[in-house]
C-alpha cells in the first residue's frame, strides 16, 4: 500500500506493470499469465493483474486499465477481449508514457498497440484445416464445434479451417455446426445433437482441445469412438495427450509463455532505455501436432508435443 | 317502478369450478335508497358484487345500470361510470401511505406550470384532504404518514371507505365496510352511507351487523345458496324473521315480500 | 371539531418531520451507510483511492450499469425483472454504431432508441396484456436479442468515431476533478426519474402496481398502461445507457457487456429495492451501483489478486446489504 | 347436524375428485401441456427426433440441470433464489474429481456431499439467521466458490477414470432405449422430494414459509429452521448433481456448466412454480427440465443454424409459458 | 385474588417510530374467566396482545405467567406454553389448502411405519377433523380442498378461529374474531369461547361488538390511548356507560372499577 508512487525512479524495485487478462478458467489463460508474471517478478517488479469476467466482457478491461493508468504503472500486458473496444483507453495509457502490448490477440488497428504477441490464428486453423482435407474420409461429413464468432481468435480459426479445407461456410458437406462455451460439457451436448440428427459425422472440427474431449465422450456413448476424424486448437497436455491416445487425429500448438515472456522482454527494453518493440503482430508460432503426418505438411509428433505443451502434464 | 331501478341483474351465476358461488341471481337497486344485502357466510354475497361490478366476470346472466345493458370486463369499467365500490378484500396497497392510498388513482396536481407541465403532485392539498376524511370517520391516526401496513384493522378499513365517499358519482357499493370498526367509527361510517343517499346516491350495503342493516336500510335483499330468496322491506320484517330467512330455518314465502324478488 | 383535529394531526406531524430525521428514516440511509464505509475502508487502506483522480473515475465506471439499473429498478419496482436490458443495450450499441458508419450519428442514435422502445415494447406487452412472468419473457428476449445483435454485425465490432456518439466521454474539469457528460447524464436521470417516481401520480401508481397489483386494479388504475408505460421508459433509460457505453468504449461490440445485467440488478437490490416489488427507489440504486463500482476500484487500488478480488467482492456485497439490513432494522426497530 | 354436514362435504369432495379431473386440474396441467407440444412439433419437423436413441439422448441430456432445478425449486418455493447452485456444484465436482486422482473415489464423493453441506448451510444461515436477502446472499457465494474452484484446481480440470464416479453414465437398455443410472436417480430424487413436498408436514411447512412467512411464524413454524433445512436439502441434492456431471461429462472442469444456474431457474419457472414462493412443485420441474432439453436438442435436428437456434429457443421458452398460462387460466375460470 | 391471575402485564410500553402504541399499559386475565378487551380504533388492543404474546417484543414492561416472568422472544415462545392466539390480520397460509391451515404446524401423521420411518401425513383424518371443526362453527363449505385464498370473508375467518381452539393448554386469545362472521356463525363462536372456559382455560376476547360482549363477558378491560383505563364488571355496568368511557366521553372515574385498574 506504500508501493504506488512507481512515478519518477526507475530502479527496478518500484516498477509496476498490469497484466489484463481474459478470464482464465482455461487454463491457457492461466499459462500465459502466470509466464507473464513469473517473467516480470524475476525482473523483480511488482505486478498488478485484472482479467475480464466472461469472454467479450471489455467494459471490465477498460475500467482496469483506467485503474492502472491511476495506479501510475510503466507497461501494461493486455489480453483484449475485443480488437476495437478497447482501443480508446489504449492510446489514453500511451499518452501517458505506458508501453501497451497485447498477447494472444490483437487490437484493431494493430498499430493501437505498441506490439502484439499472438498466434496467429487463422494460420492455426488453416493448418488443421489443410491436414483434414489430406486426412478426410472420401467423402466428409463435417461437425463445427464452435466459439462465438464474434471472439478474434475464435473466429480466426474457424475461417482458417474453411480455407484450409478448401470450403465456404455453406458447403454441404458441413453436416452441421453448434456453438459451444470452449468447454468439455458444452463441446459433448452439442456434438450428441448433432449426432442424433447426423450420425454419419465423420470429421469434426472443435475450437479448442476440452471442447474436442467432450465431442469424443458423445461419440464413445453411442459406439462410434474411432468413426470420426476431430481436429482442434491449443497444444494444452491433456489435449496432445488425447493426440496421443488417438482421441484428437491432430491439433495446432500454441505457445503462450512464449507470447508472455516476449511482452515482458519488450517491457523490460523499453523501461530501461525508452526503446519501443517492433510495431504490429509478432507470431508467437503455430506448431502441428499429429502422430499421423500428411505430405507436405510440417508437424511434429505427440511425443515432441508431450515435452513443449503446456498447463499440468 | 321499473324505470326508479339503476342497478339491475338477472341470472346471474358464477362457477369456480365445483364451487358454485352465484346461482341464477338477480339483484335490483333503485335510485335514492340504501340497499342491505344480507346472508350467512359464503352466501355468495361478495360474489355478488364482484360480478356487478367487473371485479369478475359472471358465467352468465345480465346486467343493466339506468336500464342500458353493461358489459364490465374490469373494475375500472364500472368504476368509469361512477360506480364506487368497498371491497371486502380492502383494495389498499400496504407500502403506500394512507394518502397515496385515499387518492389512488385520482391524484391532485398543483396548480400552474408545476402541475401541467411537470405534472406535479399536491402533496400538501392531498394531506390536509386526507387528514380531514379520516377525521370525518372519527377515526385517530398519529400520523398522516403511515404506511397503511402499519395501521390497525380499523384505520386499515377507513381508508378503504374513506377513498370509496370521496369519489362516487352513480352508486355506492361496501361490501362489510364496518366490519373492523368501533362503535363510534361504525356510525359516522352510518352516517356518511346516508348523507350519501341524501346526496342523490344508491348505496348498496353488505353487513352481518342487524341492527345497523335494521338502521339504515329502505331494503334488504337476503342472499342464500347463491341467490337471492327474498327481498324485504325492514319496516313491515322483524329482525328475527329475517335472519331466520337468511339461515334457511324459515320458509322466504312467510315474509312480506317487496316486488322483484326470485 | 373535525378542523381541529385535522390541524392537529398535520401539526404533528410537521413538528417531527425535521430534515435529518426524515433523512435517517429513509429508504437510503441503508446503502449510504454501506457507500460510506466501504470509501472509508478503502480511503484508510490505501493510498490512491481517495485522490480526485480516483473519485472521479468511480463515476464513470458507473455511469453505464448504473444508467442500466435505473431503468431495472422502475421494473423491478413493479415487481417484474428485466433480463435483457444488457441485451437491448448492446444491440441499440451496434445498430448506432453500424449505422453511424455509414451515415449520420444523429440519425443513428434516433434508430437506436426506437430499438430500445420497440424492445422494451415487446417485453412490456407480453407481460402486461399476457400476463407472462417477467423473468421467461425477457429471458427470451435476451436469447432472441444476443442472437439478432451478432447476426445483424455478422459479429463484427464497429469503432466509433463520431464526436456526438463519444461525447459522454468528455467532460468539463471542476477543480481538478474532471466530471464526464456521461456522469452528468447519469445524475440527471436519477433526478428525473426519482421526481417521476415520488412527486407525480405516474410514480405513486408504478408503486402501488408492485405492491398490490390486485389491490391497485380494484382501485380502477390501468395495471397494464402502467406496466406498458414502465418497460416503455425504462427502454429510453436503456437507449441512454448504449450512448454512454459508446462513450465509455468506443465500439459497438455484440459481445460486450455481457455481466451488465446482473451487475444492473445487484445495484438495484444493493441500493435498497425490494424483488417482490413496490419498495426502494432510483437513489438507492444509484448508490448501489457506486458501491459496486467502489468494491472493484478500490480492491484494485489495494493491490489483491483478481481471483482473490472475486473473493473479496464476494464476501463485500454481503456485507454492504448486512449493513443496509442492520441500519434498517434500527430504524423501524 | 355436525356429522352429517361433515360427511356431506367429504363425500361431495369425492364425488368430483375423479383422477382425471384431479390430474387436469393440478399443478403441472400447463407445463406437461407446453412439453407434448413441443414433442409433436418436433416429431412432425424432423425425422429424427422421435428416434429411441435420441429420446434416452434427451432424458440424459437433462439430468444434471434436472437434478440442479430441484434442488432450486425447494429454495425459489421459500421465495428464494439460489444463484450459487452450478458454483456449488462445480465446486464439489472438482473437488472430487481432484481427490478421487489421489484417492478413495467413495472418500471423494463424501467430502463433495460435505462441500455442498457447508456451503448450503452458509447459504442457509445467512438467508435465515441474518435475514438477508437471499438474492444478493447466493450472488456473493457464487462470486467466492467461482474463484475458490479454480483457486482449488488452478484452472485444471481433472479427467475421471473411477467407475464410481461415472457409473451414472452406464445402465440397462429397456426395449431398445437405453436408460442410465443417471436418469433413474433423477427420477428418484424427483419422487423422494415429491413426496416430501406433498406428504409431509416438512413439505406443507415449506410451502407454508414461502406463501405468507409473517402467517407462518405467528402460527408457530419454526420458519428460521424450515430455512435452513430448504437449503441443506438443496445442498444434497447438489451433491447429486455434481456426481450426475461428472457421470456425463467424466471431467471435472473448473469452468464447465457456466450456464448451469441460469438453466436451473428457468426449468424452475418453465415448470410452473412461482418466483414468489408457496406455489408449484418438483413435478413441474422436472418436465420443465425436459423442456428446455427438447427444445435444444429439437433445433439441432431440425438443423437449425446455431445463432438462428438462439432465436428461435427464446421465442419457444415464451411460448412455452404462453401455453402453461393458457391451460392454468382455463382450468380456474 | 392475586393468585388467580394466570397471565399479567406490568407498564407495557410500545412505540413505532413517533407513534405511540402502547402507553405504559397493565393488564390481567384471572383462570376461568372470559376477559373482553374494549377500545376505539388505534387505541392499541391489538398491539397489547401481540406484545403479550410475543408477536412483537415491548419497549419496556413486565409479563407473567401463572406468576413467572416470561419474555417471549416470538410467537412461537408463547405458543409454546399453551397460550393460543388468533390475530387480527388472521396467520393464514392462502396458497394452501383449508386442512393445511388448520393443521399447520401440528400435523397428523399416519400410523405405523408410513408414520414413524416415512413421516407420511394421515390426510384423510386430517380432512375429516377440519371438515367437523368448520362444521361445528357453523360454516357452510363447498369443498375442503379450497384453497384459502379462495374462501370467503367469514370462510377464512373461521378458518382461523377453529385452529385456536383446537389446539390451546393455557390461554386463549382471540382479537376481533367474528368481525367477519354471519348472525349464526357469530353465535357458534361465542358458543364456542363459552365451552373454552367450561373446560377451564381463560380467554380473552378483543370485539367492537357490545351485546357480544356483554353476552359472554366475566370482566372488561377498557383500552384507551394506549393503556388500560378502566377494568369493569358487566354486570354493574351498562353498555352505554362502557362505550362512553372507552370513546372518552365519560372519565373511568364515573364507573363501578374493578380490582386491579389503572
Ligand atoms: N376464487 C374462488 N375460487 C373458488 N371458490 C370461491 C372463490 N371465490 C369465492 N368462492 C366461494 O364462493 C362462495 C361465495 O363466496 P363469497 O365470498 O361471495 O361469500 P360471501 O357471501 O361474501 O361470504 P362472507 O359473508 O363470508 O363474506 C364461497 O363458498 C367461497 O368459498
Ligand atoms: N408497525 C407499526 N408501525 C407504526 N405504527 C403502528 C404499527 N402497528 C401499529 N401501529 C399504530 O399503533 C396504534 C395501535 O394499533 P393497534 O393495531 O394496536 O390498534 P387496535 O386497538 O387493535 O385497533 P383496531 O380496533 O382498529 O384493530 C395505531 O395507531 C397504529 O396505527
Ligand atoms: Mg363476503
Ligand atoms: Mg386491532
Amino acid at each position: 500500500s506504500s508501493d504506488d508512487d512507481a512515478g519518477s525512479g526507475s530502479g527496478s524495485s518500484d516498477v509496476t506493470i498490469g497484466i489484463v487478462e481474459l478470464n482464465l478458467s482455461n487454463p491457457f489463460f492461466g499459462t500465459l499469465e502466470k509466464a507473464t508474471e513469473a517473467a516480470a517478478t524475476a525482473k523483480g517488479w511488482k505486478v498488478m493483474k485484472s482479467e475480464a469476467k466472461v469472454p467479450g466482457d471489455s467494459a471490465t478491461q477498460v475500467t482496469a486499465i483506467e485503474n492502472m493508468i491511476a495506479r501510475k504503472v510503466k507497461a501494461i500486458v493486455l489480453d483484449p477481449a475485443n480488437p476495437t473496444a478497447l482501443v480508446d483507453v489504449v492510446k489514453k495509457a500511451r499518452d501517458k508514457g505506458i508501453l501497451v502490448v497485447t498477447v494472444n490477440a490483437t487490437v484493431t488497428p494493430v498499430d493501437a498497440a505498441d506490439a502484439t504477441f499472438a498466434t496467429d490464428n487463422t494460420a492455426a486453423g488453416k493448418l488443421i484445416g489443410q491436414w483434414a482435407k489430406a486426412s478426410a474420409p472420401p467423402s466428409p461429413r463435417i461437425a463445427l464445434l464452435d466459439f462465438d464468432l464474434s471472439d478474434g481468435p475464435a473466429g480466426g480459426r474457424h475461417n482458417g479451417f474453411l480455407e484450409g479445407f478448401g470450403i465456404t461456410d455453406k458447403d454441404p458437406q458441413i453436416a452441421g455446426e453448434a456453438l459451444t462455451k470452449g468447454t468439455v460439457e458444452t463441446g459433448q451436448s452439442a456434438m450428441e445433437n448433432l449426432l442424433s440428427a447426423h450420425p454419419d459425422i465423420n470429421l469434426v472440427y472443435t475450437i479448442n482441445e476440452p471442447v474436442a474431449h467432450g465431442a469424443y465422450t458423445a461419440l464413445k456413448n453411442k459406439g462410434l469412438q474411432g468413426k470420426a476424424t476431430m481436429v482442434s486448437v491449443d497444444g494444452a497436455c491433456s489435449g496432445v495427450q488425447d493426440v496421443k491416445d488417438g482421441i484428437i487425429g491432430a491439433t495446432a500448438m500454441q505457445f503462450p509463455s512464449k507470447m508472455g515472456e516476449l511482452a515482458v522482454a519488450a517491457a523490460a527494453e523499453y523501461i530501461a532505455n525508452g526503446t519501443k518493440p517492433k510495431p504490429g503482430l509478432t507470431d508467437s508460432g503455430t506448431v502441428l501436432i499429429t502422430d499421423k503426418p500428411v505430405a507436405g505438411l510440417t508437424s511434429q509428433t505427440s511425443e515432441w508435443g508431450l515435452q513443449n505443451c503446456w498447463g499440468e502434464k | 317502478m321499473t324505470e326508479t331501478v339503476v342497478l339491475r341483474a338477472r341470472g346471474l351465476t358464477k362457477h369456480y369450478g365445483q364451487v358454485v358461488a352465484l346461482d341464477d341471481c338477480d339483484f335490483d337497486l333503485r335510485a335514492d335508497e340504501i340497499l342491505a344485502v344480507i346472508g350467512d357466510n359464503g352466501a355468495g354475497k361478495s360474489t355478488l358484487i364482484k360480478a356487478l361490478t367487473g371485479a369478475v366476470v359472471p358465467d352468465s346472466g345480465t346486467i343493466s345500470l339506468k336500464g342500458e345493458q353493461v358489459h364490465f370486463r374490469s373494475a375500472l369499467d364500472a368504476r368509469r361510470v361512477g360506480i364506487e365500490t368497498v371491497y371486502q378484500e380492502l383494495g389498499v396497497a400496504p407500502a403506500l401511505d394512507i394518502t397515496q392510498n385515499l387518492y389512488l388513482g385520482r391524484e391532485q396536481r398543483r396548480k400552474g406550470l408545476l402541475g401541467t407541465v411537470f405534472r406535479k403532485l399536491d402533496k400538501p392539498a392531498m394531506r390536509h384532504g386526507s387528514a380531514r376524511q379520516m377525521a370525518d370517520l372519527g377515526i385517530r391516526i398519529q400520523s398522516i404518514r403511515q404506511k397503511v401496513e402499519t395501521l390497525s384493522g380499523g384505520q386499515r378499513q377507513a381508508v378503504a371507505v374513506a377513498r370509496v365517499a370521496a369519489w362516487a358519482t352513480s352508486v355506492v357499493i361496501m361490501d362489510e365496510p364496518t366490519a373492523a370498526l368501533g362503535v363510534r367509527e361504525t356510525n359516522q361510517v352510518l352516517g356518511l352511507i346516508e348523507r350519501v343517499r341524501e346526496n342523490g346516491l344508491p348505496v348498496v350495503l353488505i353487513s352481518h351487523n342487524m341492527p345497523n342493516v335494521f338502521q339504515v336500510a329502505d331494503r334488504i335483499h337476503i342472499h342464500r345458496l347463491g341467490r337471492r330468496i327474498a327481498l324485504v322491506d325492514p319496516r313491515n320484517t322483524t329482525m328475527e324473521e329475517a335472519v331466520a330467512v337468511m339461515t334457511g330455518a324459515k320458509s322466504p314465502e312467510s315474509l312480506h315480500l317487496e316486488g322483484g324478488t326470485a | 371539531m373535525t378542523n381541529t383535529a385535522d390541524a392537529a394531526l398535520l401539526e404533528k406531524e410537521e413538528d417531527h418531520g425535521g430534515p435529518l430525521r426524515t433523512f435517517i428514516g429513509s429508504q437510503i440511509a441503508g446503502p449510504l451507510a454501506a457507500l460510506i464505509l466501504a470509501i472509508v475502508v478503502f480511503g484508510v487502506t490505501t493510498s490512491t483511492f481517495l485522490n480526485a483522480d480516483n473519485l472521479s473515475l468511480i463515476a464513470t465506471q458507473s455511469v453505464v450499469v448504473g444508467t442500466l439499473a435505473l431503468g431495472q429498478t422502475l421494473i423491478i419496482l413493479t415487481a417484474g425483472i428485466d433480463l435483457a436490458n444488457g441485451a437491448i443495450m448492446v444491440l441499440a450499441a451496434v445498430v448506432i454504431g453500424k449505422l453511424a458508419t455509414d451515415g449520420n450519428a444523429l440519425w443513428a442514435l434516433v434508430v437506436g432508441t426506437l430499438v430500445c422502445l420497440v424492445m422494451g415494447g415487446l417485453n412490456g406487452v407480453l407481460i402486461s396484456r399476457f400476463s407472462l412472468p417477467p423473468f421467461i419473457v425477457t429471458l427470451g428476449v435476451l436469447s432472441v436479442l444476443t442472437a439478432a445483435a451478432r447476426l445483424y454485425t455478422d459479429s463484427q465490432s464497429y469503432p466509433i468515431s463520431s464526436d456526438l456518439l463519444t461525447i459522454l466521454n468528455d467532460g468539463p474539469t471542476v477543480g481538478g476533478i474532471s466530471i464526464t457528460y456521461g456522469v452528468l447524464l447519469w445524475i440527471a436521470l436519477t433526478a428525473v426519474l426519482g421526481y417521476a417516481l415520488t412527486q407525480t401520480a405516474w410514480g405513486v401508481r408504478v408503486y402501488a402496481v408492485g405492491d398490490n397489483r390486485a389491490a391497485a386494479a380494484l382501485t380502477g388504475i390501468k395495471v397494464r398502461r402502467v406496466l406498458l408505460s414502465v418497460y416503455l421508459t425504462a427502454a429510453v433509460v436503456y437507449a441512454f445507457a448504449a450512448w454512454q457505453a459508446l462513450g465509455r468504449t468506443p465500439t459497438a461490440d455484440p459481445s460486450g457487456y455481457s455481466t451488465a445485467n446482473l451487475d444492473s440488478i445487484t445495484a438495484v437490490v444493493i441500493g435498497g429495492t425490494s424483488l417482490f416489488g413496490g419498495r426502494g427507489g432510483v437513489v438507492g440504486t444509484f448508490i448501489g451501483a457506486l458501491i459496486v463500482t467502489v468494491l472493484a476500484n478500490g480492491l484494485t487500488q489495494a493491490g489483491i489478486d483478481s481471483l482473490y478480488q472475486q473473493v473479496a467482492t464476494g464476501i463485500l456485497v454481503v456485507i454492504a446489504v448486512a449493513v443496509d439490513h442492520f441500519v434498517r432494522t434500527r430504524q423501524t426497530r
